[in-house]
């Protein structure tokens, strides 16, 4: 199967999203697509499958004009897509979430159960796991849920998958795992479009690559003959010389000290510290328990025993409210569903957590609301036009960048950041480091989750470690490697305090 | 602009002389829902039609803050005599103001008026009703039955009066031994008496305080096959089948048409320059199988 | 909001899923402890004539109550259904007044309360108006219409009467068993398996789970919305026919509220309004514990403005436990 | 589901933005068609006493509206105004009937309204209950205790009728204009300020846009709902204060579906039933939509039967024009 779009373009009113694209892909090749925040990607991935409608262009399958009348029809031609935002049903079960709409039917018309979750095991195991095909979906993790995904898709017996930032949810171990199963298919004759931020895998895995930039591709390459300063210049214009900044700490007095938190089932007797201008990275595998920890200092969630001290007194923090109050901040890992109110306006959205503090003769002062907000999106760069469209409208790396301006803008002297460049793309992401830097250098204290090891490395002054909700160890970042934390990330704490 | 309050009487003029087919009426009726009300209108409407009289008329859908903004869309259309059917007698009080002051004379149908000034009540005395439903069961049951009372809306002043008539009439006649509410309502007419007549399946007579629950009743006791003396209130055209067909032993009529013909006839002799008499009685009587079939 | 489900992983690993089963079983238990109060206050209760007879009042309320779960399962909510019983109810008694074939008349009634139905499905569907307005609006729509239909009076023609067929779906026995009670029986059981046996079903949950993402499986949302509401109104024909004919007669008024004591059935079998999540069995107890309440109260000789607050109690009791079984 | 909002903000950047004007104001566009229409059908519906008449008669509805539009923007429903109205109402006349001073009695009766409310708050909140149900349920609670507190009669004291204060409260003119309209436009200000001039109006949005999302922004969650309930309930326990003055009476009864004129209101005027998007001056264009349409058809002796229908209509054709505005 060969599919080619040419010359495609679209607009969201009078935003041009895509004017004039040329992509193509065929059996047997992973071609990625890549792009900043905003460029178009899930744009001309809705139009192939379509779920949007083009305004000019037209794609060949097989050299034959085609479109398809949205993703059901696409499916049944060959095409799958794993989108972006992951779209589960969190209250069904996991094996009704894979058959949805292609159920199984016995001679009577009626659902046969059994068959499909046999068959929902089968393809998961494909993917070396075997989740409880009965739990409901929401109950698994983001990561867990990310793989059903992909099994899903294969199990459609396509030709061409779509894969919309497939491992922004996955640690190392699941992102070996999935690359296996694609090179697997991809002996088997599927095609893949491959979208992603992580320039690593790019060289990994895919055949060819494709650069987008301000609605036009601007080039396209076999992998093997380009480099990752080439892909970083098509893609936002410029060099931005190194991936991870330098960074030049100088610490403060210990600002946060948690001792012994413990929540039973979930994290046992969690112990660090932070100092001020410092950057501690938490890391560990998918589901170790880092998010619930700091949850639970956020106030978030119920500890039962351990305690929190600022600036050596301690505090008990009841709810978010208190936790800010403290000046502590929390970009949540999921943006959707915790980070924005997507209905609501930019100026909205970035003042919510600071709102307390604009309020004059009782009323807010719209006017330094507005100039805060702007501000604040001005120094994020956040891509979009004006302070007061809604957080919904934007695309997934500048809703992240919103998130982050609306801590930034709280005045936090903790930051925690869970997944901070989640699906950012390469030129953000070294926005929101020289931000971090720029922040601790402030004195600003910032706790940063992440599962993605180079960013672990090229950016923390600490590393604790969690594995199965306990802390395995805590490391210099300097001397650290890969291995080293995976050991500990892995339950091999013995092996690491040995080295 | 005037400041205060709005009800203030206003001197009563002479009334100036018209005929009924220069008579413009508003009528403001509690509810078309009920059949009882819509043979009202229906006696108002046919007289009416017989002297070309405009008449307009309103439903309240039995909400008292409603109908007092139906009464003042009428003072607003300048109808020259008001015929209202108050959901409720203490809650007409202010539009009756209204109307006074806005010197539209009015009457009053069925129910009656609190306060304001009305120039004459319609109506059949339902206490008296209540007492002659009483009187017949007594004479047809004897002393001491056991019987049910099926009461309508609570608070309503028919559920008031006939209630109040009916168990005057029978306190240490008859043994009251069940009273529920079913709203008026057949439907709930026939549930509460299937529930009443499975906790005392003793009982020999329902005293309904009307048709609709009646005929819910009858419905009840005919599936639990009993025999149980059914007398209901109103005399609506499905009760008085009823009644001759022998499934419920009587019915206390009221004649809601001619009701609704003296009320606009009240109307029609006032603007004629004749006095109307405060009170209207409608007469009312007591329908039994026997008399039917005689 | 926070701390949910890893409790429930956890228990399952233990075996035997206690909170899990008290948060499926939650409705049931509250209705047994309802019955065993009752049967203690008021031995009549459970005679074997008592219960049948409870079990006719409540077939009207199930059989709405059934169509609501697919609406409510969906997100959405029918505030109609009072006004689609009343109308249909009035139509099929004038049909039958006026002398046409006992079965063309039900079939007709029926048909019309698909129709109603259908229109409400196809201003959410298409026109996009959020459920309960639509509904809100439809509904007064409806009572209109019945009133102008039957001119305020009831409709009570001798020849309904006559239909042997007809009195039969309100007052008829088989068995000795009053055949609403097979009604509901049986709309229990299409229903039941067109819920969790169908892909149907299936649409239906996650149509209410998550509309955008149904959308991208490919399921026809607006297709699936209509049905559904049609659904909806072809149940609330059925209980308009089985309560003409038990009244043997129609009226104008007949249904009003019953839209509300259908919603309170389906949330009190642990279905949330929200959409997604919930089973068309805990709607039928959820039927059961509302007429349970009322047939003891009135066995009990409670006096009705007290049962109103009774009831009112009994409910927020019940959404309390299940929230609370469901959270942790 | 897809392609929205953008177009929205690419008009903006055109200078005048018709379409947002459109989707802004529709409902007063819709308001005028409809005075201009009943105008040119009526002509004495202009006539200034007749506008009183019907802003006094709008009012009531109005006054719970506003409140309604706050628990609306949080994405809840309040169903139990009807019935805290009749509660507050029969508890203030029994106060001034019993002689109490009628500052006192109406201080008296808005409180015990803020505390019925805020029972409806503590139960969404702390129960997370939802708040159809929760509602509903007060609905039948405080109902019942309504006709127990009144023994199902209204209540009409001589001395009610002695306070002038009391009096003035749903009779009193000032400037030739009834006092309520006064109460009303108070009340709109109040709120609209609360709502779009406050923090707690930033909250209750956002609340409504997202309640995950507000929590861990610092909002604190459970007590702004339960604030926005108490509202709902101050606002019915004027609006009672208000009918029964009117009526110079308290009925058991009063106030029954005024929930339903309310939520059409609020969403007439272009708030959205799954919170977060919305604004109280489109309440008031709602409400005035709906006292329009009543006095109205009044004026043009319409029937009731046909009124209903009417209006059923027109609720349908305002929202899905709404839809179309915001849709593209
Ligand atoms: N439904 C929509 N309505 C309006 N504008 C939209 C919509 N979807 C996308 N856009 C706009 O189109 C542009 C491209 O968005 P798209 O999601 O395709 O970007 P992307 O390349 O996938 O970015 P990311 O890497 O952040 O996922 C963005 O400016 C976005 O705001
Ligand atoms: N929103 C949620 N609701 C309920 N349970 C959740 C939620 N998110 C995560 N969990 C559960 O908590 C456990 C740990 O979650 P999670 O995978 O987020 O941990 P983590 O260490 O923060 O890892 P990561 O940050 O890589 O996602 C998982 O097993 C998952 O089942
Ligand atoms: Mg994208
Ligand atoms: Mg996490």
């Amino acid at each position: 199967m060969k599919i080619e779009m040419k010359n495609i373009s679209k607009a969201f009113g009078a935003n041009k999203v895509l004017e004039g694209v040329d992509f193509a892909v065929e059996s047997g090749e992973v071609h990625a697509l890549m792009g900043e925040n905003g460029a178009g990607k899930s744009t001309l991935m809705n139009i192939l499958t379509g779920l949007y409608g083009d305004d000019g262009g037209e794609i060949l399958v097989d050299g034959q004009p085609t479109s398809y009348s949205g993703p059901l029809d696409a499916e049944q031609h060959g095409i799958s897509f794993i989108h972006q935002e992951m779209n589960n049903f969190l209250e069904m079960s996991v094996v009704d979430n894979m058959f949805l709409n292609k159920e199984i039917k016995n001679k009577f018309g009626m659902i046969n159960e059994d068959k499909m979750r046999k068959q929902a095991r089968e393809y998961l195991s494909k993917l070396g796991t075997n989740i409880d095909v009965d739990k409901p979906i929401g109950t698994l993790s983001v990561g867990r849920q990310q793989l059903i995904e992909i099994a899903k898709s294969i199990m459609t017996d396509a030709k061409i998958i779509i894969m919309d930032e497939p491992t922004a949810a996955l640690t190392e171990n699941e992102i070996e795992q999935l690359f296996g199963v694609v090179n697997e298919l991809k002996k088997q004759g599927v095609g893949f479009i491959y979208i992603s931020h992580r320039m690593e895998e790019i060289f990994k895995i895919a055949d060819k690559v494709t650069v987008m930039r301000d609605g036009i591709s601007v080039n396209e390459y076999m992998t093997k003959d380009v480099d990752m300063k080439q892909l970083v210049r098509d893609m936002v214009g410029r060099e931005i010389g190194d991936f991870y900044p330098d960074r030049d700490p100088h610490f403060g007095k210990t600002i946060l000290s948690v001792k012994n938190l413990t929540e039973k089932g979930v994290f046992e007797d969690v112990s660090f510290d932070v100092h001020e201008g410092e950057i501690l990275a938490f890391s560990g595998l998918m589901g170790a328990g880092r998010t619930e920890i700091m949850r639970a200092i956020f106030g978030i969630d119920h500890y039962n025993s351990g305690e929190i001290y600022l600036d050596g007194k301690k505090v008990k923090i009841k709810d978010p409210e208190s936790a800010i109050k403290h000046r502590i901040g929390f970009l949540t890992e999921n943006r959707k569903d915790e980070g924005l109110i997507l209905a609501d306006s930019l100026r909205d959205n970035i003042a919510l957590p600071s709102i307390n503090g604009f309020v004059k003769h009782g009323l807010i002062d719209d006017k330094s609301v507005d100039d805060f907000a702007n501000l604040l999106m001005k120094r994020l760069t956040v891509k979009a036009m004006n302070e007061q469209v809604t957080a919904g409208s934007l695309s997934g790396g500048n809703q992240q960048k919103v998130v982050l301006a609306k801590w930034v803008g709280s005045g936090s002297r903790i930051l925690i950041l869970d997944e901070p460049t989640r699906g950012v793309d390469v030129g953000a992401k070294r926005e929101i480091y020289d931000l971090m830097n720029e922040l601790t250098d402030r004195n600003v204290a910032i706790i940063m989750i992440s599962s993605d090891l180079p960013e672990v490395l090229g950016m923390s002054d600490k590393i604790a470690v969690v594995y199965e909700g306990k802390i395995s160890g805590i490391v210099d970042t300097k001397g650290a490697t890969q291995e080293s934390v995976m050991t500990l990330a892995t339950g091999g704490a013995d092996n690491a305090r040995a080295n | 602009g005037k400041s205060g309050l709005d009800s203030g009487d206003s001197g009563n003029s002479k009334v100036e002389k018209k005929s009924p087919k220069d008579l413009k009426v508003g009528v403001s009726l509690s509810t078309q829902s009920n059949p009882f009300f819509v043979s009202v209108k229906k006696g108002i409407q046919g007289l009416a039609d017989k002297k070309s009289t405009k008449v307009q008329i309103s439903d309240a859908q039995n909400d008292t803050a409603k109908q007092n903004n139906d009464i003042e869309d009428l003072i607003t259309k300048k109808v020259d005599v008001l015929i209202i059917n108050p959901v409720d007698s203490s809650a007409i009080t202010p539009a009756v103001k209204d109307a006074n002051d806005a010197g539209i004379p009015v009457i009053t149908v069925d129910r009656s008026a609190d306060g304001g000034k009305v120039l004459s009540l319609v109506a059949s005395n339902s206490t008296k009703g209540g007492q002659m439903a009483a009187k017949f069961m007594i004479d047809k049951l004897g002393n001491d039955a056991k019987i049910a009372e099926l009461q309508g809306i609570p608070g309503a002043s028919a559920t008031r009066e006939r209630g109040k008539g009916f168990d005057n009439a029978a306190k240490d006649k008859l043994d009251i031994v069940a009273k529920q509410t079913a709203g008026f309502d057949r439907a709930k007419g026939l549930s509460t008496t299937e529930n009443i007549l499975q906790g005392n399946s003793d009982i020999v007579g329902i005293f309904s305080q009307n048709d609709e629950m009646a005929l819910g009743a009858v419905q009840a006791v005919k599936a639990a096959g009993k025999e149980v003396t059914i007398v209901g209130f109103d005399g609506e055209d499905d009760g008085i089948k009823a009644v001759k067909s022998g499934k419920m032993a009587a019915t206390v009529a009221q004649q809601p048409e001619e009701m609704g013909r003296l009320a606009l006839q009240a109307a029609y002799d006032h603007f004629n320059g004749k006095t109307v008499k405060k009170s209207i009685e409608s007469p009312l009587k007591l329908v039994t199988t026997e008399s039917l079939n005689k | 909001m926070q701390e949910q489900t890893k409790s429930v992983e956890a228990e399952k690993a233990k075996g035997f899923d206690f909170k899990k089963f008290v948060g499926k079983m939650g409705p049931l238990l509250a209705l047994i402890v309802l019955v065993i109060l009752v049967t203690v206050l008021s031995p009549g209760f459970i005679q074997p004539n008592n219960l049948l007879n409870l079990l006719r009042q409540v077939s009207i309320n199930a059989v709405i109550a059934f169509g609501m779960t697919f609406v409510i399962l969906t997100g959405g909510i029918d505030l109609s259904v009072g006004s689609i019983l009343a109308l249909t109810g009035a139509v099929t008694a004038t049909l039958l007044s006026a002398g046409i074939s006992p079965v063309i008349a039900l079939l007709a009634g029926i048909a019309l309360g698909s129709l109603l139905g259908f229109v409400n499905g196809l201003l959410i569907a298409y026109g996009k108006a959020a459920p309960f307005i639509a509904t809100l609006a439809t509904m007064t729509i409806f009572r209109g219409a019945t009133y102008v239909f039957t001119n305020g009076n009831p409709i009570t023609g001798a020849k309904m009467n006559d239909s042997f067929l007809f009195q039969f779906m309100g007052r008829g026995y088989l068995l000795g068993i009053p055949f609403p009670i097979f009604i509901m029986a049986i709309v229990y059981l299409v229903l039941y398996l067109l819920l969790h046996k169908t892909t149907f079903g299936r649409k239906t949950y996650a149509l209410g789970g998550n509309e955008n993402a149904a959308f991208i499986a490919g399921v026809k949302t607006k297709m699936v919305t209509i049905w559904i509401y049609t659904i909806s109104g072809l149940m609330a024909a059925i209980a308009g026919i089985i309560l003409t004919s038990r009244l043997s007669s129609a009226q104008p008024d007949a249904g009003t509220s019953y839209e509300m004591d259908a919603i309170a059935a389906v949330v009190l079998g642990g279905t949330s309004l929200a959409g997604g999540k919930g089973r068309i069995f805990g709607t039928l107890i959820g039927a059961l514990i509302i007429g349970t309440l009322n047939n003891g109260m009135n066995l009990l000789g409670i006096s009705s403005f007290y049962q109103q607050i009774v009831k009112g109690i009994v409910i927020i009791i019940a959404v309390l436990l299940d929230r609370k079984s469901n959270d942790k």
